[in-house]
């Protein structure tokens, strides 16, 4: 893996350029793509996997060792499919919108606190690009489907459209107590104040995960977290693509590799949110109540950075695992039911839950309940 | 520093956020939920209470940054000894009356969320210390009141309503005036009432209105002692008193009688006195004129009442007027007294317009003598054993019997008034005023509970749990504050030392 | 070619994109039949005055205010889009069409 | 890193020619998408990084999102044509480059008569995280406009809702 | 010493606080508890007495701060804001306090007997626990604060107790009556107390008599008057109203409408008793100021002789006595107006015992037989012996026969009022009225005791019923009779003989302590001596026949019948009427003064400030707002609107139709119009740059 930094710092030469990070996020978001793809292939097999094992069925077992190689398989066959274009279908954006949505969701990759030597481009403006790039997602569903040419497409589009719009709101709110907390838009330094030891240093620096900063950030993150769901398409807001309805919704003409784009698109957007839950509510990298680079002796930055990886992988892997779980718990909502739960119930409580975290940040000076439990005030 | 006096000022606001939140059918949440809110500003004037400096005539927990900056507007907040005891009446009388407005059945929510914006508006009256922020808080304490009486008031709720807000907005035009005025005249141009009290800025200035040269500083008096004069109220300005008493539910003629009629008083202590020391020297016979008329008309029309609450009503614009007298005599037991006097009748004409309140609950009148000439109760002691002997304290702390808190604060009043040989001939014509206060008392006293009881009462339920839970705070404060008046005399001694050292 | 590169990271640059982008704007606005296409121009036009501030802010002042003007630019623009979609649908509704020559009610 | 300000200025031009003269309102309207991305790119050279975020964030969720959902709403659901461009080109055509001369003209002089900053400045600001300082700018100076736009946004919302009713 | 006595009060002040609160709940609904506190209060005051009788002298004080306010201020003599309050224990005190505690006892006692039964039992006890509190309070101040305070209770349980049956009309009527005369003077009683503060900054006692001695507050006026002068009037109204003096008696009488015990108590032997020593606390300040004494002494005298003269005539045996005691006490006043308030206080102690058995004995009669009226009794004598005995005793004390209290007493009064007449020459109708009130104490005193128990039953029904009461009833009759022989007094009797034959003399004593202690110890010249000696001498002449007329007169009228009282009644006539009718006082009082007075003024200023002050000063100014909107409606819809207004529109409408050709309707060509507006402007704007 490149240090992006070090690359982009390479670049500088080149072009002289000065915002570093605005390279940076670029190239970051380049070697990312790797990452990116393979994960958006493998989250189907997973996701075939649980669903086999929820339902008490074997799922994906031929290709490689238990299947884990289907994926692979699934990519060569569409690949090998017929480029479709329906009739009547605007041809130029049918083929414009799907990479959107992979533009969109991968492209945060870029910014996403892997360890805190490994991340793409810890620019000072992480959450808001996260949240800029994604809302390319919306026109590319919205745009597909309006090319296809189909009524259940269409309408397919216009309810993911509306429902990313709206949902943007609460997970927007509910990033807003986190940067009260930090003080910061900055991934990495989002992330490393959440640190907490039960050793070595003072830890009144530091304030362990922002989830249990405060009551307040702890309901947040659960509406960032449905927020998340909502805003790609996940059970139980999965209504755009309902296939009892809208037999596959905006991607029903959709076919071949333009069909995997949508779908690795998804997958992707599933993992940013997830990855997003665990950065700044769940602590990122940090191991609970252990800092490995405060053990007393050094550890090899390269040893820190793969700890660090591994860690924040397992969070959010963990919160794809609920995501999938989810799928096979809770029915589908009803349209009306979907917005009033966002304009009525999750948009209140976030706003409760910025005013809240900011009456806490100022009554108790920004402390943490475990630094006042831990009476380092 | 922990804002406590914000805190105390807009909790009650935060309140009534949260009570026109809740739902409307579950009126016992809404009133448990007042309950709570008042709850909190009452244990934190405790806190206020126990952590007051008694030693320092200075303000205290101040809160001080600019607000508008361009007029030099602050928001300014912190209370001294004049402030503290009226804080600590407003928030307990608040939290009384919220337990107190049990039975009102009707816009729970509404009624609530108003009393909570009442408290609201009185507790910054109190704190404030820019007349910029005393003024704005003045106003807004107004709306609650005209919506609490003109909507949950009595039969002629309106007109009492708007008669109440034509005249408290009549003073206030004046105040404005005098605000606007004081900030031009002043030097550097300010509203902090602190600054405006140093040094005897409008000595000597004069205006030209109408073509003749008038004396700023005495046209300023008369024009915050009108504002002031309406709220407290001095005759001629009274009338809108019996009428809002009479129209207003009991709990905000409680509020009315024990926090309402003391902001005029603390505002011509306020600001009358230290910010105009010499105008006030110049007037302060006619405020012991004024003084004295009240006492002795609101007794004797009190004696004339034939409605209870009327009768109390009445009973306070008599007692208002030991406040002015005590305040005009400029000795140190007159406005000990004074300022004591506030404390004192807040507790006992509460504690009396509660008492009405509870009758009125269950005879759904109030006569003493019914308009047809007929008898209105009569003899119900024999009934209602418990209310008779709260009805018997309450009546005796406000007639001033020694024992009671009512007592002290005369006796003060009078001692001090006394002491000054200009007024003494002013103050044997007011003795008159604890005769009649007697009189019409104790005369209710005997039509409504003794003597044979009406057989039409004979199944007048006793005071309950929550009611007699009202009360006897009043009446531990009552008896308590008579014994030994020391504590509440503590409070201010300081601030009325440092403030008779300007006319002395 | 190094010219045009350093025109381009000037503040002629950014006055000249803003200036074609307003210019197109104007004219977007004036030849749409279409409601929803006078709109496109309209922010074509907002866009273009957000340039112009940004522009003399990194430029000339040296200051976040024009960063700060865009910002608001923004936010009306952003309001100016509901309030004038919804004025659309429900003219669409009173007249089963957006063509902007049909509203013309005021004109009696 | 020129060369990519103004490859962005060229997409963001080209972009919005494509906006003002595509007879496809539907093209039209993602054009103009691409050139509110084009702009960000601008801004993110102009130092404006928060300004950048927001302008994808706001046009390109919220905005584009509206007009395409109008455009669907009132046009292909009730297959209305979308090619709907006026033929008379000359007088708009005149006055839009009109406008567009005298604006950058203005613009221009106006510019020579300010002070440059030195390049030192120049990268300093640019280097600049605005976040932080926008924030205080708006809590701070800009405070009473900025809560004027809030109300604004709150009665454009509300009007909104309203004049879009159902019958 | 003067802490402890503290618990002299303090004993019964628990007492009432309990028995108000739970009073009801405890067995025999607590009388115990009053009695064991007055029992308690006794014990307490008994050394104190003790030590007085075996020392002569006993003095001690504490003072605690009780308020001190804060402040300054100019202009006044005292700026001293110090209020201290405290316990003084001197002669008069511990004399004052074991007659008090033992009547006191002596009357709880008896009420357990008296009032069984009653409802509301529990109450009577707590508020003659909290009068008992407030009398000892009282007694034991050092301040005329405390002192006030404590006077102000005992008013408050006068009112609570004799309006006890509270159903009747006619008992509450009497209370209010009563607190409300009372507080008249009180309330200059307390202006009297501010015009000391205002002069000496204090009401201390011991502080005034220092004061007074060096003569500091002389030359200072309060309301033009002589400072002292004014507070001396100021506390003799305070007097007159506690101690039913004329004009304020009015209230005494009505008074009896309360249960007989407290008759006993409050309204004989202690409170209206506390208006004298009042005047006995303050007699060096009555004295300094010269122009009181002389007033006192008339008032005093005044209210003796009207008061006895309608006792004559009353036929309620609590009446009789009523009105007996407002006749003591104006012999009381008189004796401290003259000058020899020594006599006054030990007639205020003599007075308190036999006065108390007296009334004690009627409530017993009342009790037995049912009635009050005199005419329904009789023949009570072998019924009920010891009630006879005790209150035969008692009426020969008040009636000055030798040998028992009243005749040391009173004769000392009188002889002090001859001297005063002899040394003032002019005031002669001082002692004159004093004999003649003598003379008519023994008449119609004895004329109760024939009507009640001699004679034959004039009620058979009542008679058959009436029993001697039981012993807790009668022991405190037997106790205060015994304490109305002169012997238990022993003063000097004026006859030098007996004075040395009992040379006990400690009241003689203990009083010229209290003089020294009030700086107005008596240094009589020798011609004064001798004046003073006449005087006491030809006094007891006096006194005597005039005793021995009136029982005599007595005597024939009601026991042997050879006149008839009938036909003197038709003889006076209109006298008569007058006395019957107590002189019209409670005509002139309720009658023109409130009722026509008072009430009708009320009713009026409440009208003038309903109908004038509110409807027309305050509403008024709506109306005047109604006219103007009107008129200048009218103004307005004519003059600025129609013409002004719609004559702008109409020019306008005019120049509107002319541009109105422009419009189209079509935004966008407005649009081209705006832009090319915009060109032409930036066009010039630009012919002005380089």
């Amino acid at each position: 893996m490149v240090q992006s930094a070090q690359f982009a710092h390479s670049l500088e030469g080149w072009f002289g350029f000065l915002p570093l990070w605005g390279w940076a996020a670029i190239s970051a978001a380049i070697v990312i793509y790797f990452l990116a793809l393979p994960f958006g292939g493998l989250a189907t097999y997973v996701e075939r996997k649980i669903a086999a094992d929820m339902q008490d069925r074997i799922g994906p077992n031929r290709v490689g060792p238990l299947g884990i190689l289907q994926f692979l398989a699934d990519a060569i066959k569409m690949l090998g499919k017929e480029d479709f274009v329906p009739k009547g279908g605007d041809r130029f954006l049918f083929n414009l919108a799907p990479l959107f949505v992979v533009v969109g969701s991968c492209t945060a990759f870029a910014v996403l606190p892997l360890s805190k030597y490994l991340i793409g481009a810890d620019v000072n403006i992480g959450v808001i690009f996260i949240l800029a790039v994604t809302t390319l997602i919306a026109p590319g569903i919205l745009l597909g489907a309006w090319a296809s040419e189909n009524k259940w497409s269409l309408l397919g589009g216009l309810r993911a459209a509306s429902q990313i719009v709206s949902y943007e709101i609460p997970v927007a709110l509910s990033i807003l107590p986190v940067v009260l907390i930090s003080g910061s838009l900055q991934m990495g330094q989002i992330v490393d104040q959440q640190g907490w030891t039960l050793f070595g240093e003072n830890p009144a620096t530091f304030h362990f995960w922002n989830a249990f900063h405060n009551p307040f950030a702890f309901f947040a993150m659960f509406i960032l977290f449905i927020g998340g769901l909502a805003e790609t398409n996940r059970i139980p807001f999965d209504l755009p693509e309902a296939e009892s309805e809208l037999v596959s919704g905006f991607n029903t003409e959709f076919s071949g590799m333009r069909f995997g784009l949508y779908a690795l698109g998804e997958f992707c957007d599933v993992f940013v949110m997830s990855a997003m839950v665990a950065a700044l509510y769940l602590g990122g990298w940090h191991i609970p109540f252990l800092d490995i680079e405060k053990l007393g002796f050094a550890l090899p930055t390269a040893l820190v950075a793969m700890v660090h990886l591994t860690v924040f992988m397992v969070k959010t892997l963990l919160v794809v695992f609920v995501v999938m779980w989810l799928r096979w718990t809770l029915p589908r909502l009803r349209v009306d039911q979907l917005m009033g739960m966002c304009w009525k119930g999750m948009l209140p409580i976030a706003f409760i839950n910025v005013l809240g975290t900011a009456v806490w940040m100022w009554v108790f000076k920004g402390q943490s309940m475990m630094q006042l439990l831990a009476g380092h005030g | 520093m922990f804002p406590i006096l914000s805190v105390m000022t807009y909790i009650p606001l935060l309140g009534m956020i949260i009570i026109l939140a809740l739902p409307r059918n579950n009126p016992n949440l809404v009133r448990w939920v007042a309950v709570g809110v008042t709850a909190i500003p009452l244990a934190l004037g405790v806190y206020l209470y126990l952590s007051f400096d008694r030693s320092t005539a200075s303000m205290q927990f101040v809160e001080q940054f600019d607000w508008i900056k361009p007029f030099n507007i602050q928001y300014y907040m912190g209370i001294d000894g004049l402030s503290i005891p009226m804080v600590l009446l407003t928030v307990l009388l608040t939290f009384l009356c919220v337990i107190a407005s049990w039975g009102i059945e009707t816009g729970v929510k509404g009624y609530y969320a108003m009393f909570l914006f009442l408290e609201t508006g009185m507790m910054g009256v109190f704190c404030a210390l820019d007349f910029f922020l005393f003024f704005v808080f003045w106003e807004i304490m107004l709306l609650p009141m005209y919506f609490l009486i003109g909507i949950w008031g009595g039969k002629e709720k309106v007109y009492a309503a708007i008669k109440f807000f034509l005249y408290t907005l009549f003073g206030s035009v004046l105040m404005l005036l005098v605000m606007v005025g004081m900030y031009y005249y002043s030097e550097p141009h300010t509203f902090n009432l602190l600054q405006l009290a140093q040094g005897h800025m409008f000595v000597g200035k004069t205006v030209v209105l109408f073509g003749h040269q008038l004396p700023v500083d005495k046209l300023f008096w008369i024009g915050l002692f009108i504002g002031f004069a309406i709220k407290v109220p001095v005759w001629p300005f009274h009338t809108w008193l019996p009428w809002a008493h009479v129209e207003a539910p009991t709990a905000v003629s409680v509020i009315l009688a024990g926090v309402l009629l003391k902001m005029g008083t603390y505002g011509i202590l306020r600001m009358n006195y230290p910010i105009l020391p010499e105008a006030t020297l110049w007037a302060a016979e006619f405020m012991m004129v004024l003084g004295i008329i009240n006492i002795l008309y609101g007794a004797f029309c009190a004696m004339a009442q034939k409605d209870l609450k009327k009768l109390v009503a009445y009973s306070s614009v008599s007692h208002m007027g030991y406040v002015m007298v005590g305040m005009a005599s400029f000795t140190t037991a007159g406005v000990n007294g004074a300022v004591l006097q506030m404390f004192n009748h807040g507790t006992s004409t509460a504690m009396l317009f509660l008492l009405v309140g509870v009758i009125y609950d269950r005879a759904h009148h109030r006569w003493i003598v019914k308009p047809d000439g007929s008898k209105g109760f009569g003899g119900i002691a024999a009934v209602v054993p418990v209310y008779t002997g709260i009805m018997a304290i309450a009546l005796f702390a406000s007639l001033g019997l020694p024992g009671l808190s009512g007592f002290i604060s005369e006796a003060l009043v009078f001692l001090g008034a006394f002491s000054n040989p200009r007024f003494q001939t002013y103050v044997v014509i007011g003795s008159l005023g604890i005769l009649l206060g007697a009189a019409y008392l104790l005369w209710m006293f005997m039509r409504v509970f003794l003597g044979p009881l009406n057989e039409e009462y004979k199944d007048l339920k006793d005071m309950n749990f929550r009611e007699v839970f009202t009360l006897m705070p009043l009446c531990a404060l009552v008896i308590v504050l008579g014994v030994y008046p020391m504590p509440v005399l503590n409070l201010m001694g300081s601030t009325i030392e440092k403030l008779l050292t300007l006319f002395s | 070619m190094n010219h045009l590169l350093s025109f381009s990271s000037s503040l002629q640059g950014y006055l000249a994109v803003g200036a074609i982008l307003f210019a197109l704007g104007i004219f977007c606005v004036l030849t749409r039949k279409n409601a929803i296409g006078i709109l496109l121009g309209i922010e074509l036009i907002l866009n273009a005055a957000g340039i112009n501030f940004v522009a003399f802010s990194k430029f000339r002042t040296g200051l976040i205010d024009g960063q700060i003007v865009a910002l608001f630019i923004m936010l009306i623009a952003a309001a100016e889009a509901a309030v004038a979609l919804a004025v659309i649908l429900r003219f669409y509704r009173l007249k089963q069409t957006i063509d902007a020559d049909e509203a013309s009610i005021l004109r009696n | 890193m020129d060369l990519v300000l103004l490859l962005a200025e060229i997409f963001t031009v080209a972009s919005a020619v494509i906006v003002a003269f595509h007879p496809n309102i539907l093209y039209a309207a993602v054009f103009l998408l691409f050139a509110f991305c084009g702009v960000a790119v601008m801004f993110l050279f102009a130092g404006a990084d928060f300004l950048a975020g927001a302008q994808i964030i706001i046009y390109v969720g919220g905005v584009t999102i509206l007009i395409l959902f109008a455009i669907m709403l009132t046009q292909w659901l009730y297959k209305i044509k979308l090619v709907d461009i006026r033929n008379k080109m000359l007088l708009p055509g005149v006055l839009a480059i009109g406008i567009g001369f005298f604006l950058y003209r203005a613009l221009h002089q106006m510019a020579l008569s300010l002070p440059k900053l030195t390049p030192e400045a120049l990268d300093k600001f640019t280097a600049t995280p605005k976040t932080a300082l926008m924030g205080q700018a708006l809590l701070g100076s800009y405070l009473l406009p900025f809560e004027a736009i809030t109300i604004l946004l709150l009665g454009a919302l509300v009007g909104a809702v309203w004049l879009a009713r159902p019958e | 010493m003067a802490q402890q006595a503290l618990l002299i009060a303090l004993f019964p002040l628990i007492a009432f606080v309990i028995q108000s609160l739970i009073g009801k709940k405890l067995p025999r609904h607590g009388d115990f508890i009053s009695v064991l506190a007055i029992l308690g209060s006794l014990v307490v005051a008994t050394p104190i007495f003790m030590k007085l009788i075996t020392e002569g002298h006993v003095f001690d004080s504490f003072q605690v701060t009780w308020m001190s306010l804060r402040g300054a201020e100019a202009g006044r003599l005292n700026s001293a804001v110090t209020i201290v309050i405290g316990v003084l224990i001197n002669n008069l005190t511990a004399i004052m306090l074991l007659m008090v505690t033992l009547c006191a006892f002596l009357i709880h006692l008896f009420s357990v007997g008296y009032m069984h039964g009653e409802e509301r039992y529990h109450l009577f006890f707590a508020y003659i626990s909290l009068f008992s509190a407030a009398m000892l309070g009282l007694v034991l101040s050092d301040n005329l604060l405390t002192f006030f305070i404590c006077w102000e209770l005992m008013g408050l349980c006068s009112y609570l107790l004799i309006g006890f049956y509270y159903k009747k009309p006619s008992a509450i009527n009497a209370s209010i009556k009563a607190f409300m005369t009372t507080r008249v003077g009180d309330t200059l009683f307390f202006m009297g107390i501010a015009g000391l503060y205002y002069i000496y900054g204090t009401s201390n006692f011991m502080s005034i008599y220092k004061a007074i001695e060096l003569g500091t507050g002389h030359g200072v006026t309060i309301l033009g008057y002589p400072a002292l002068a004014f507070i001396g009037f100021m506390v003799l109204m305070g007097t007159i109203g506690k101690s039913a003096q004329f004009p304020l008696h009015v209230w005494l009488p009505d008074a009896m409408e309360g249960p007989t015990p407290v008759s006993a108590l409050i309204h004989a032997a202690t409170m209206v008793a506390a208006g004298v020593f009042l005047l006995i606390r303050m007699f060096p300040l009555l004295e300094a100021a010269h122009v009181v004494l002389p007033v006192v002494a008339y008032v005093g005298a005044i209210t003796a002789f009207l008061a006895a003269l309608i006792a004559i005539v009353q036929v309620d045996i609590k009446k009789v006595l009523a009105y007996s005691t407002i006749s003591q006490l104006g012999y009381m006043v008189m004796g401290v107006g003259v000058g020899a308030f020594s006599a006054g206080f030990m007639h205020l102690i003599t007075h308190a015992c036999f006065k108390a058995c007296l009334f004690l004995c009627s409530g017993s009669v009342i009790h037995s037989v049912h009635t009050q009226d005199m005419r329904e009794m009789g023949g009570l004598k072998s019924k009920m012996p010891i009630t006879f005995a005790t209150m035969f005793i008692a009426t020969l004390a008040i009636s000055g026969v030798p040998g028992f209290s009243g005749f040391v007493s009173k004769d000392r009064i009188l002889g002090g009022a001859l001297a005063y007449s002899m040394e003032h020459q002019g005031h002669y109708l001082i002692p004159f009225l004093g004999f003649a009130t003598a003379g008519i104490t023994a008449f119609y005193m004895f004329r109760m005791i024939y009507m009640t128990f001699f004679g034959h039953a004039r009620d058979e029904h009542k008679h058959h019923h009436a029993h001697e009461q039981p012993f807790t009833m009668t022991i405190p009759l037997m106790v205060l009779a015994a304490l109305s022989f002169a012997i238990v007094f022993a003063g000097p009797t004026g006859i030098e003989s007996i004075d040395h034959v009992m040379p006990v003399k400690w009241f003689d004593h203990a009083l010229e302590g209290v003089q020294v202690e009030m700086g107005i110890a008596e240094h009589l010249s020798p011609e004064a001596e001798a004046v003073h000696h006449k005087a006491h001498g030809l006094a007891l002449i006096i006194s005597l026949a005039v005793a021995g007329l009136g029982i005599f007169l007595s005597s024939i009228t009601y026991l042997k019948h050879l006149l008839s009282a009938e036909k003197f009644k038709r003889m006076a006539g209109p006298l008569y009427n007058l006395v019957w009718n107590k002189y019209f006082f409670d005509e002139f009082y309720l009658g023109i003064f409130i009722k026509k007075g008072l009430l009708n003024f009320n009713q009026m200023l409440a009208t003038f400030d309903d109908k004038v002050v509110d409807r027309i000063f305050v509403d008024g100014w709506r109306d005047i707002a109604m006219v103007t909107k009107n008129v200048i409606g009218k103004f307005d819809d004519l003059v600025v609107d129609r013409l002004m207004v719609d004559g702008t529109a109409d020019v306008m409408s005019g120049g509107g139709w002319v541009l109105r050709q422009f419009q189209t309707g079509k935004v966008q060509q407005y649009l081209v119009l705006t832009v090319m507006v915009i060109i032409v402007a930036l066009f010039f704007a630009n012919l002005g740059l380089k």
